[in-house]
């Protein structure tokens, strides 16, 4: 039961990082950031029930209020204040790029092979996801325009970190868990700053534009 | 033999409720865009109306033209026939291969392209144009959500990949599974020319897909059309039911037991029409390329079910 | 999610259906309640097309009646038509009509198509309807109330 | 005497004899002497190949009919599989010539063009017959010559011919060359030149040499199979040839590059490393979809039956690189279903691409043209082709009840299964390789129902079109008879099946695939089954059915003019061309494509917002031959106008040449 529940929040975690790649609106993509933050947060609650253990619980606790609930928050606040984006404006066409998706989680799933065969338990098989996650995220901030989608590519990448921590090794310490959150959302602050500093400087904010500052 | 009854009495009912699941379809778009909505059985009228009505040749147009409505109707009752939608132990069990049914539908496709290219007229072209390019597009996310349905099984026999589902619940409801049903549910819109790929309502001829090829089609011919039209609507949805919620399916052939699964499929039939014409009052038409867009993402996901269902296997 | 708020909200706006006709136009029997409907606007001055359209709106929802308007003539089996007959319609009008299956019926929409109204004599009006294709039944007002032409359809449908 | 021996023998002297017939009797009877011994030549190698698959082998050693080696024949179930390929399209090609050449006494019905014809179809029968290496090399060059004498036969017609000739010239040379290279270094390490030594010594050869034997003869192979990126003499040798000729190519002597690759790699390589065919199922990948989506926007309909058969050949090839696959798994059973598919493929592309190809000659002797553009309206004027077309077409879009359906069928469902042991390679490669085949095949329906839909459907584009007849009698019987062979692999694709699986046990390349298959296909590894027969039955039953319940009730159809939304009658101009039907694939697939298209719109005097005329062009240049094939070719003629230094034109020149050489020859005779 756990195991296909499990399975189920694998499969939600890659499909909304796959459907940040698909859709255009970014709106939804921080609805499916949020979906992603749940579905992380279900991973961890899992976990924590199959070992019986509080400090997981606590985690992935920690882990929901700050990836489904604050991050979403603040990235809506800044989508508020740049009127102008409804967008992304994606450097690869988005069929392109979903090919490149089904590529990358190609690549994902050979290399984690190991990691699988490493300890075959139904939670370590389900890594993968993890590592797909990071590699999407990956993409996502390296071929989109709008700096929100840099930021959320940076989630997902964090998202995949975490999801990796917990189901290779079934559940990270507390306090790195934490230590990582909190650089996540100095970073978020930072760009959102920067966001509004960019609209209000180019009212844009294509981070093509930072390159003018060079020269 | 009594298969091959079984068989009759399957595309008999499939022929008899696609009209009328049209009927509800409408019904609750209607619902809830506030209007009162006509009958369920107003497309039997039509249909009734329209086989007493003449056909009509447009001048220059050949066998081709008046061929494709009944090739159309042939392939889609050969499907309803031969899919294990009552029992899975159909007559025809080499032609209830899921490629098989697969390209069967796509014959039918074909048959109208090349009518709506034979009329000669400017849409005609545009429909065959658009929907030849969605069907192609669409093939290889069905063809991979076929593997990864039938990695499960061993087969790709429609029939056994139900059974299987039917006695191993837990096989159902893996990830890879619902990967799959999520791309061919994409897919079934495509190919059921649905929302968001094409509106089956539209009367500006410059956004038509299908419609846009059966323009010069009149009277029986029309009808013929219009009720395989509905018919592949059924199909496609009672393959995605029975696929992904195999139960209710009768394993033998006895008439109560067929009875019952009758009923089953009648049931799942209208909860999923009744969902997807819900779906369709939010959503818009897609610009015609922005559809690959969809399909693409559709692929991906068929992808990831042949891979999950290879990993977790 | 405001959609779904705004449906709960409006509910249903159609109103409440008249009783069916007593008598259906014998020349409609054949089509046993379903009518596919297409509309020419041989010169009208568009006050009916609103009418019309208003005929198919939610408010009035013609769609329950089994009426239904249709992209091709050869889909259809009423022709509506509104406006005096200019000149250079009257050929796009025939081949209308012509590119219609048997049975087929033509309903003159408004004064204008049946007696070209206020425009009767203009140097670009050629006649009413009934000049150019037979008329089977005709819709007066200037410009017909949704109703009028709802009810006028329902005798075709007998719904 | 060994009916194999009898039948080649009968073959190889009806050859003789028709090129001498060819070459003597006078111009009005020419093409029938010739069409008529082709014929027989193709009937003789069928019966030979017929007797070979159905178990009866034969090999013999002619010492003294050669110097040095000799020749030595061996026919064995795989040889005969390809003979009766070879001697099918030949027998249909022949009776098709007869009409096709005409009496006119030049383009193909030149005395050399007509006396080649069956001289070349001998050289492909050999080809599969031959038993060493030497024999091979041999009939190979044969073939390669005789062919492209025949792709040349029309060149006073235009200057693309002979490009074309030069192109395939030039690309058969080198391949034959790598071929050489290839099978010498085989016949070296495996110390014999005859294929048994070389079979017996296979698989113990060193990888590294088995490995650069394979990868040079495959490379040779490809090339004459016209697989991407080896491709770009096959378009144009297809396109110019005249069509009869184009059919023998494209049906017969491209599949002689597949027999080569099974030849070498399963049979006298004995299977091989993972890596070759993981080579060769990537080069099956990009053959199918280049081919496919250069053929989907071609309107030129022989350049796009030339890409389709790229596409055919790509999917030949992943079958064949799944089977070695599946053998190197350990898993013969698959590896036969796939080995299976591949072949049978083989054979149905040989059958519908042979009347397609005829049908694209009569279109073009009819109406003057190849552009699909211009064409249209042909099914009321040439209704038997259309008709035969039409077998071919839907064979060709490998949908039921078609013939390629089933060989796809069978592909898919090797490449579906997913077997214990084939580890993560088969896991990742497994899903590619079944979405290109699923979008191959989609793209080719799009693609037959433009050549079917604009060529011949609606109405004529161009005053030739509209003053097209059908052609004459021997044409419509060669492509009856071609038709009649599609419609039997379609509906009993059972009756290969013994053979099949004689083929596939005796390659050691996997066991036997089709089972006790008779109206079903029955797969030994997969669990799944279709019965060909049945669907057919069906699909057409219920189609006559329906269409009489139609005609008998109801009222009596009407001709009308198709709805011109009241403005005017339509005319040709407003017809969908091939290209406006094409235009969303190639929009789709902008980034492989890379088509060349500018849109000129000229303004009146008086104001730029009014438009005059709007010009559009589009060209579709082939992307690899532009990037890969052009620096090659500069490159080249940049050494070649190097070494013209030293030809200066004095003899003397020439003879001090000459002498340093032999000099120097003899210095290091000397030296060692």
């Amino acid at each position: 039961m756990v195991d296909q529940l499990l399975n189920l929040s694998c499969g939600l975690f890659l499909l909304s990082a796959i459907g940040v790649l698909w859709r255009r609106e970014l709106s939804a993509l921080i609805a499916l950031l949020t979906v992603q933050g749940l579905a992380l947060t279900g991973i961890a609650v899992l976990l924590a029930v199959d070992h019986h253990s509080v400090e997981a619980a606590v985690v992935a606790v920690g882990v929901g209020l700050l990836k489904a609930g604050l991050l979403p928050w603040l990235l809506r606040r800044v989508l508020a204040r740049v009127p102008g984006a409804r967008e992304t404006a994606p450097l690869v066409n988005v069929s392109a790029s979903m090919l490149a998706a089904a590529a990358l989680v190609l690549l994902a799933y050979a290399a984690a092979r190991p990691l699988v065969a490493l300890a075959p338990s139904s939670t370590a098989r389900a890594a993968p996801v993890g590592v797909a996650v990071v590699l999407l995220g990956f993409f996502l901030a390296a071929t989109r325009r709008r700096a929100i989608s840099q930021i959320i590519g940076v989630l997902l990448i964090d998202n995949g970190i975490a999801a990796v921590a917990f189901l290779a090794t079934g559940g990270v310490p507390l306090v790195v868990e934490l230590g990582v959150s909190a650089d996540l959302l100095l970073a978020v602050l930072v760009l959102q700053v920067l966001t509004t500093r960019l609209h209000a400087a180019f009212g844009d904010t294509d981070l093509d534009e930072l390159r003018e500052l060079h020269d | 033999m009594s298969a091959w009854v079984a068989a009759c009495v399957q595309a008999g009912l499939v022929a008899a409720v696609a009209p009328l699941l049209v009927g509800f379809m409408r019904a609750v778009r209607a619902r809830l865009e506030g209007r009162a909505g006509g009958r369920l059985v107003q497309p039997w009228r039509d249909l009734r109306k329209l086989l007493r009505k003449e056909p009509i040749t447009p001048t220059g147009a050949g066998v081709v033209f008046t061929a494709a409505p009944v090739v159309l109707m042939a392939t889609s009752v050969l499907v309803a026939a031969a899919a294990p939608y009552l029992s899975t132990r159909g007559p025809l069990s080499g032609a209830a291969d899921l490629i098989v049914v697969v390209g069967l539908l796509l014959l039918g496709t074909v048959a109208l392209a090349l009518a709506g290219l034979e009329t000669g007229t400017a849409f005609g072209g545009m429909g065959a144009s658009r929907e030849m390019t969605i069907a192609a597009l669409v093939e290889p996310t069905l063809l991979l959500s076929v593997f990864a349905l039938s990695t499960r099984v061993g087969s790709t026999d429609l029939g056994a990949i139900v059974a299987a589902g039917a006695t191993d619940p837990a096989a159902v409801f893996t990830p890879a599974s619902a990967l799959a049903a999520a791309a061919l549910a994409i897919a079934v819109l495509a190919e059921a020319g649905r929302l968001p790929v094409d509106n089956p309502a539209t009367h500006l001829e410059l956004t038509m897909v299908h419609e846009a090829m059966v323009l010069e089609y009149a009277g029986r011919d029309l009808a013929l059309v219009e009720w395989a039209s509905a018919m592949r609507l059924s199909i496609m949805l009672g393959l995605l039911a029975n696929l992904f919620i195999p139960w209710g399916v009768a394993g033998s052939l006895h008439p109560a037991a067929l009875a019952l699964a009758a009923g089953v499929f009648v049931v799942k039939l209208t909860v999923l029409a009744g969902l997807l014409a819900a779906g369709e009052v939010f959503l818009a038409k897609l610009r015609l390329f922005r559809i690959p867009e969809l399909l693409a993402g559709s692929f991906v996901l068929g992808l990831l079910a042949v891979i999950t269902s290879a990993v977790l296997a | 999610m405001g959609l779904i708020d705004k449906i709960r909200s409006i509910g249903r706006v159609a109103e409440p259906a008249t009783e069916a006709p007593a008598q259906r136009l014998p020349a409609a029997a054949g089509l046993g309640g379903s009518v596919q409907v297409r509309h020419v606007d041989a010169g009208s001055c568009n006050g009916c097309e609103i009418e019309i359209g208003q005929a198919f709106s939610p408010v009035y929802d013609a769609e329950r009646h089994g009426l239904r308007l249709v992209a091709s003539p050869r889909h259809a089996d009423v022709l509506t038509v509104t406006g005096p007959v200019t000149l250079n319609m009257a050929e796009p009008l025939r081949t209308t009509y012509e590119a219609m299956p048997r049975p087929r019926m033509v309903a003159a929409v408004g004064d204008c198509a049946r007696d070209c109204g206020m425009f009767a004599g203009g140097y670009g009006v050629l006649g009413p309807v009934s000049d150019v294709v037979p008329v089977d039944m005709q819709v007066p007002g200037c410009p017909p109330e949704p109703a009028a032409i709802v009810a006028a359809l329902r005798s075709l449908s007998g719904r | 005497m060994n009916q194999v021996a009898t039948a080649l023998g009968v073959a190889f002297a009806v050859a003789g004899v028709g090129a001498l017939a060819g070459l003597v009797v006078p111009a009005r009877v020419r093409s029938a002497a010739a069409g008529a011994a082709t014929t027989g030549v193709g009937l003789a190698g069928a019966a030979a190949g017929l007797c070979a698959v159905s178990g009866t082998s034969w090999q013999v050693h002619l010492p003294n009919l050669l110097p040095l080696a000799g020749v030595s024949l061996a026919v064995d179930a795989l040889a005969g599989w390809f003979l009766l390929l070879v001697g099918g399209v030949a027998a249909v090609v022949g009776v098709y010539t007869v009409g096709y050449a005409g009496q006119s006494g030049h383009g193909p019905a030149s005395r050399t063009a007509l006396a080649m014809l069956p001289v070349f179809v001998a050289a492909m029968l050999l080809v599969p017959a031959a038993g060493s290496v030497s024999t091979f090399l041999l009939a190979w060059e044969l073939m390669a010559v005789t062919s492209l004498l025949l792709v040349l036969s029309e060149h006073r017609h235009s200057p693309a011919v002979r490009t074309a000739g030069l192109w395939y010239a030039a690309m058969t040379q080198a391949g034959f060359v790598v071929i050489l290279l290839g099978q010498a270094w085989l016949a070296a390490a495996a110390g014999g030149e005859s294929f048994a030594t070389i079979r017996a010594a296979g698989p113990g050869l060193s990888p590294v040499v088995s490995g650069g034997v394979f990868l040079l003869c495959v490379t040779g192979f490809a090339s004459k199979a016209g697989a991407v990126p080896l491709h770009p003499w096959l378009p144009r040798a297809h396109a110019e040839a005249p069509s009869n000729v184009s059919a023998l190519m494209s049906a017969a002597m491209v599949k002689l590059g597949v027999y080569g690759i099974v030849r070498v790699g399963f049979d006298l390589l004995g299977g091989g490393q993972r890596w070759w065919w993981l080579l060769l199922g990537a080069l099956g990948v990009v053959s199918a979809l280049y081919g496919i989506l250069q053929a989907a926007v071609a309107t030129d309909l022989k350049r796009l039956l030339a890409f389709s058969t790229s596409e055919n050949i790509g999917l030949i090839l992943l079958g064949l690189a799944a089977a070695g696959l599946w053998a190197e798994a350990g898993q013969p059973a698959v590896a036969g279903v796939a080995l299976a598919a591949a072949l049978l493929h083989a054979a149905n592309h040989a059958g519908f691409k042979s009347l397609l190809f005829c049908g694209a000659g009569s279109v073009l002797k009819a109406t003057g043209t190849r552009d699909l553009d211009e064409l249209g309206g042909l099914s009321r004027r040439m209704p038997a082709t259309t008709a035969l077309v039409t077998v071919g077409a839907l064979g060709a879009a490998a949908l039921p009840p078609g013939n390629g359906f089933v060989s796809e069928w069978l592909l898919l469902q090797a490449l579906l299964h997913q077997a214990p042991g084939g580890g993560t390679v088969m896991i990742v490669a497994a899903p590619v390789a079944v979405a290109v085949v699923a979008l191959t095949a989609g793209v080719g329906v799009a693609t037959y129902v433009k050549a079917l839909g604009t060529g011949f459907l609606a109405r004529p584009r161009s005053t030739a079109a509209g003053r097209a007849v059908e052609s004459p009698r021997s044409m419509l019987a060669g492509m009856g008879l071609a038709a009649t062979v599609c419609i039997g692999l379609a509906v009993v694709p059972g009756v290969a099946a013994p053979a099949l699986d004689r083929i596939a046990t005796g390659l050691r390349a996997g066991s036997a695939p089709l089972p006790s298959s008779g109206v079903d296909v029955r797969l030994s590894g997969v669990a799944s089954t279709i019965s060909p027969l049945w669907i057919a039955v069906g699909v057409v039953g219920l189609t006559v059915g329906f269409a009489a319940l139609a005609r008998a009730v109801g009222r009596a159809r009407r001709r009308a003019a198709p709805w011109d939304c009241g403005d005017g009658p339509l005319t040709a101009r407003m017809e969908y061309t091939a290209t406006s039907f094409a235009e969303p694939l190639q929009r789709v697939f902008d980034n492989v494509l890379a088509p060349e298209q500018d849109v000129d719109v000229t303004h009146p005097a008086e104001s730029a917002y009014l438009v005059r005329a709007v010009q559009y062009r589009r060209r579709l240049p082939d992307r690899i031959e532009a990037r890969l094939y052009r620096p090659l070719i500069a490159a080249v003629e940049k050494v070649g106008r190097a070494a013209r230094v030293l030809a200066t034109g004095s003899v003397h020149r020439y003879l001090a040449y000459m002498l340093t050489a032999l000099v120097a020859v003899l210095v290091a005779g000397v030296i060692r």
